[in-house]
């Protein structure tokens, strides 16, 4: 059906963004859930009203559209800063806020989903908070938060589309590459499309799988 | 011996318990009795510390509660506390569930916890479901796990908040069963509950608390024979 | 203290069109949620008909929007829909992106919905005589409307920001294709781009207070 | 100042458009070449120093710049008032003639036939931001902006477009690709004459002054029109503004 | 009358109802008691034709509950049924939730639907709840709700569920005497029970059920004092 000139070389090429893509999505991922657990147990800690400006803080990144969120980001580091950022450290940070923003969110659902009376049971036992978080509320909390975290690991490698406005080329910006060049449109944004459901959907579908089997127990 | 010496207690606006007096000697089994809000669980959990208190004294074995310096997580480890909600950690087998706190709390050893729990287990007629995580258990049977996971601990005190009242009828027996025996082994107990023929039984002593103050207190001859409050005249005959 | 002189006045200077933009973002957004809330539904009654095709179009659709970049999607819609001939405008291509991408992820929020109220619910509907469609209608889907409320409001959001891919498919009528033609004359990047942040986020803050207004209106229980 | 830092870091760091034949694009190993990647090499051999091209979209040139990840920019641009209030311009190193490419069956036969079609442009570029303006001016027909030259050519040739406006070299090299059905160049855009100029930080004047020498011994050397040839061909356009100095 | 002749009724295969034979006269209060999983509910749920039969018939006033031709929706109207969950629709207040099936059931107006829910809602207590949703409303209230919500549709039979297994003590009470209160109104009732005193008290007739099949009927005094079978006496000894 496809008459094609992509050559061999093109295909490692797009394989190369697709690295780049995996790159800087595990990147901000690893780094977003650690800052996001460190917000959203802060925020449980301090209650509504001390935690407000972290909240609002953390609301910018999930207000405000990510392509703007790294023009500015870029823009402020460079123009106004004069920091010597590579387009990578730029997009990694902006993007780690990001996850961090809306793991925080997940977070703190799933320590309040951890009902009340199971925390007073394992503090009457005589646990400190540190051992009650660590050994029941972590363990109870993950299985409610780890397939909407999986939800966010999957919509951070979407949204990592958008990097290329900071000069970092991953799959999408690759396919255009190579779209200019070789001007089959369709065909390449099919092959792209193609990649991204095949890394997406198999984990997509092992969050839905961990979410049937914990929600029956 | 648990002394509790006019003991105040509010949430926001609502005064919930008003100046209550109890002392409860070692091996004496104390029941509560009361309409719904009166501040018997409140009461409870004053006790352990899990709620601080407006004014007054807890005092156990001579440790006062309440006061700045007390550590009360080695305070819990000698009181131990059931309620009415089965809180078993989900995540956890039977064992694990009973286990944790030894191991974690006391920093006992993985085997002398086991060998601990796998006693009061079998005590309150577990001994065969070890391995089983708590979602496949009855209520009973969990209810039954909590009371075995607070021995654990090997506590001096155990308090018990409605332990049966979120059970189906055909499972309440089995639980108040397990009381009864743990009181005739001399422990020292305050039971919170409902079921008047367990607290007749059971008790040295029975309270009838009315809206935050207790109304009455004494044997349980007198409380269901020969009731001097007439709230308590008036719950009683509520309840029969 | 930075190397860099701001001009605010410079950028401040193009707020009217800036504002513009922003109502065609909301244009955008609000078609979008409506034209995608109706497509949800029928997603999901087909999602829940006998029909073993239809059941997989639909599983498709709810999959690949959920699947692929939002960016993707909506190229898509303007540069693949016109391999086969139809000619859409920008606009209309934005519009038919983020609806495509709303419905998916609002289909698999009913889904969850129905799974969440209780079958006795139903039963306890026909047992008063009804009909399996009148249990649904009056029983089930207003259960369901409030159980899926909250995404709801978080979908709208994402249709707001999703507007900003619009400049992919040459619309530059809203407000980040304004703010980019403007950027492309001044130069201004940071202040164009912080100002447009700012009308971004008061967009995203009315609706989501304006959401919670309407949820304590019409949820009483 | 800017220049000592660039030979002392053995590295010139050049903003190119890799999206815009024959001045910046990509081989068959996806590398970079063009006039302007040529041009880049050329200056950073005078310079004594190393060429790094880093890829900008045309909304991205002058940000790359601003934010110190490049050190000049040898991108196609055009030396507007408006930008030389944010960066520094050498003297112009080019000049593009604008011509209109249709679609076939729009029916379009000049620049003047344009009127009440739907057409379009890069966005932000020089031809894109003047056909903007002509398209309010005539008052009918429909402007659209799209992020790259790739896309315009695709929506033209899809027939979405009816027709645009482009540099002659950029319009002439997609034609003649034969990777678009049923588009041809149909006449030249009474737009003015297209200067295009280096940039570097408006401040570095010892760096502009560099450039501009740069590219008057370009012509004097005859290096212009030994690379106008190699990617443009034909007649050599004049880099001087009649009856003005510069 | 239902006439209940031979009904045999499996989920799988596991057969639940074995070959139940019984008649309910108008005006009668049959009440049903058994051990868990002996069927009784499922019976209910057959009688109103929520769930198919395997074979058997019941027939309602005439009409055969699982004839292809009968319009259930229609039958069902004259047959009121109460879960033992409480199943209040939370999206509604008290009113809405009695008022929703005449009008659009019964395509009753506005004003004359709130007329009959009004009225319903003062019998069983509710008078002053008209505008409260269910999440307000204690458990008891809940079921009494569902009642009114049942007799709104004036049926002329009422299915009741074990309708106070899941309230608390307290609230048992007060559901049970709504239910004597119809009994004494005259309607023809069927109710599975746990609660042995209300079955001896309101009953015209008690069916004992073990393991799908009736294995006694009788009037409440013969069943509870000279139960004939085995299985009756073991299990009225259990509840006791
Ligand atoms: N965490 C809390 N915040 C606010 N009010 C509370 C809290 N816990 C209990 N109360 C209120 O304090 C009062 C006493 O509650 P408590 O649970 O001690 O009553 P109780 O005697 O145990 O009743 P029950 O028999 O229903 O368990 C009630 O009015 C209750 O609403
Ligand atoms: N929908 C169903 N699918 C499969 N099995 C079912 C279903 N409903 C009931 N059963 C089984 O049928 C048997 C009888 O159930 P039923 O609910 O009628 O008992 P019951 O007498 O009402 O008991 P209980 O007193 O516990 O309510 C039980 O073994 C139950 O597990
Ligand atoms: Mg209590
Ligand atoms: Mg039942």
């Amino acid at each position: 059906m496809f008459d094609t000139a992509l050559s061999s070389a093109d295909l490692i090429f797009l394989a190369k963004g697709a690295g780049m893509t995996i790159v800087v999505t595990a990147i901000s991922v690893a780094i977003g859930t650690v800052l996001g657990i460190v917000f959203g147990v802060i925020r449980v800690q301090l209650g509504t009203v001390y935690a407000a400006p972290l909240t609002f803080f953390l609301d910018i990144f999930r207000s405000v559209p990510l392509l703007i969120q790294l023009v500015l980001a870029n823009a402020f580091m460079g123009m106004v800063l004069r920091l010597q950022f590579s387009g990578l450290t730029v997009a990694c940070m902006v993007l780690s806020l990001y996850t961090a923003a809306y793991c925080a969110e997940i977070v703190r659902g799933g320590i309040d989903a951890v009902p009340t009376t199971t925390r007073r049971a394992a503090r009457s036992l005589g646990m400190t908070w540190g051992q009650d978080m660590r050994h029941i509320v972590l363990p109870l909390a993950t299985r409610v938060a780890l397939p909407s975290w999986i939800g966010l690991a999957l919509g951070v490698m979407k949204d990592s589309a958008l990097v290329y406005v900071v000069q970092v080329t991953e799959l999408l910006k690759s396919t255009q590459i190579l779209i200019t060049r070789l001007q089959e449109p369709m065909f390449l944004l099919l092959i792209c499309g193609v990649f991204y459901f095949v890394i997406s959907f198999p984990l997509a579908r092992f969050g839905g799988y961990l979410e049937k089997r914990w929600s029956n127990d | 011996m648990i002394e509790i010496h006019d003991v105040h207690k509010s949430f926001g606006q609502l005064e919930v318990l008003k100046g209550i007096e109890l002392t409860v000697d070692k091996g004496e089994v104390v029941t509560i009795i009361g309409g719904s809000g009166s501040g018997k669980s409140t009461l409870l959990t004053c006790i352990n510390g899990l709620e601080p208190i407006a004014s007054g004294r807890i005092v156990v074995d001579g440790t006062e509660v309440h006061a700045k310096s007390t550590d009360l997580n080695r305070l819990r480890r000698k009181i131990g506390i059931v309620f009415q909600q089965w809180n078993a950690f989900p995540h956890l087998t039977v064992l694990e569930n009973v286990t944790l706190a030894p191991r974690k709390v006391l920093g006992m050893g993985k085997a002398e916890a086991e060998e601990i729990a796998r006693t009061q287990l079998a005590h309150v007629g577990l001994g065969d479901k070890l391995a089983t995580y708590p979602a496949r258990l009855s209520g009973g049977q969990q209810q039954r796990m909590a009371i075995a996971r607070a021995l654990a601990m090997s506590p001096d005190y155990m308090l018990f908040d409605e332990v049966t009242s979120a059970l189906d009828p055909q499972l309440v027996g089995e639980v108040l069963e397990t009381l009864k025996m743990l009181a005739e082994e001399g422990m020292t107990m305050i039971c919170v509950t409902h079921e008047m023929a367990f607290a007749r039984d059971v008790s040295d002593r029975v309270a009838y608390f009315h809206k935050g103050v207790m109304a009455e207190i004494g044997v349980p001859d007198q409380i269901f024979g020969d009731p001097q409050h007439p709230e308590t005249r008036k719950f009683l005959a509520s309840v029969r | 203290m930075f190397g860099y002189t701001f001009q605010w006045n410079q950028a401040l200077a193009r707020l009217p069109k800036m504002l513009d933009g922003a109502v065609v973002t909301m244009e955008v957004a609000v078609l979008s949620m409506l034209i995608g809330i109706l497509c949800a539904i029928l997603l999901t009654l087909l999602r829940l008909s006998g029909s073993r095709s239809l059941r997989a179009v639909a599983t498709g659709w709810v999959e690949v929007a959920r699947n692929t970049p939002a960016l993707f999607q909506i190229y898509m819609a303007h540069f693949g829909i016109a391999s086969f001939g139809i000619h859409l405008s920008p606009f209309v291509s934005l519009l038919i992106g983020i609806t495509f991408n709303n419905a998916g992820y609002l289909a698999e929020n009913f889904r969850g919905a129905l799974k969440a109220i209780p079958d006795t619910q139903i039963r306890a509907g026909r047992s008063l005589g009804m009909s399996q469609t009148q249990a649904f209608r009056y029983i089930i889907v207003p259960q369901m409307l409030r159980i899926s409320f909250l995404p709801m409001t978080n979908q709208m959001v994402w249709a707001v920001l999703m507007t900003s891919l619009g400049v992919t498919v040459g619309l530059n009528s809203d407000l980040y294709g304004v703010t980019q033609d403007l950027n492309a004359l001044t130069f201004r990047t940071f202040e164009l781009f912080a100002i447009a942040a700012v009308i971004f986020y008061i967009i995203t803050k009315i609706i989501t207070l304006s959401a919670r207004l309407i949820a304590a209106r019409l949820f009483r229980y | 100042d800017k220049l000592d830092d660039i030979i002392s870091s053995g590295t010139l760091r050049c903003a190119v458009v890799l999206d815009f034949p024959p001045m910046g694009m990509r081989d068959a190993n996806n590398e970079p070449i063009g006039f302007d990647v040529d041009y880049c090499k050329d200056l950073a051999k005078v310079l004594g120093v190393e060429a790094e091209i880093v890829e900008t979209p045309f909304p991205e040139r002058i940000p790359a710049l601003m934010s110190g990840r490049v050190d000049v920019g040898v991108a196609s641009t055009s030396d507007t008032l408006e930008r030389a209030k944010t960066v520094g311009f050498s003297i112009p190193y080019f000049a593009f003639e604008m011509v209109v490419t249709a679609n076939d069956k729009s029916g379009i036969t000049s620049f003047e036939s344009m009127k009440g079609h739907t057409v379009g442009a890069v966005a932000g570029t020089f031809e894109g931001i003047a056909l903007e303006k002509q398209v309010k001016a005539w008052g009918e027909g429909e402007y659209r902006p799209y992020q790259t030259q790739a896309d315009v050519f695709l929506a033209l040739s899809q027939g979405q477009l009816d027709a645009t406006v482009s540099t002659s070299t950029v319009a002439m090299a997609s034609v003649n690709s034969g990777k678009f059905d049923g588009i041809s160049v149909v006449g030249k855009a009474p737009f003015d004459t297209d200067y295009v100029a280096l940039f570097a930080s408006r401040n570095e004047y010892g760096l502009i002054n560099y450039l501009n020498l740069f590219v008057n011994q370009q012509i004097r050397s005859g290096r212009y029109a030994e690379l106008y040839k190699k990617w443009v061909g034909g007649t050599l356009p004049s880099l001087t503004v009649p009856n003005a100095y510069r």
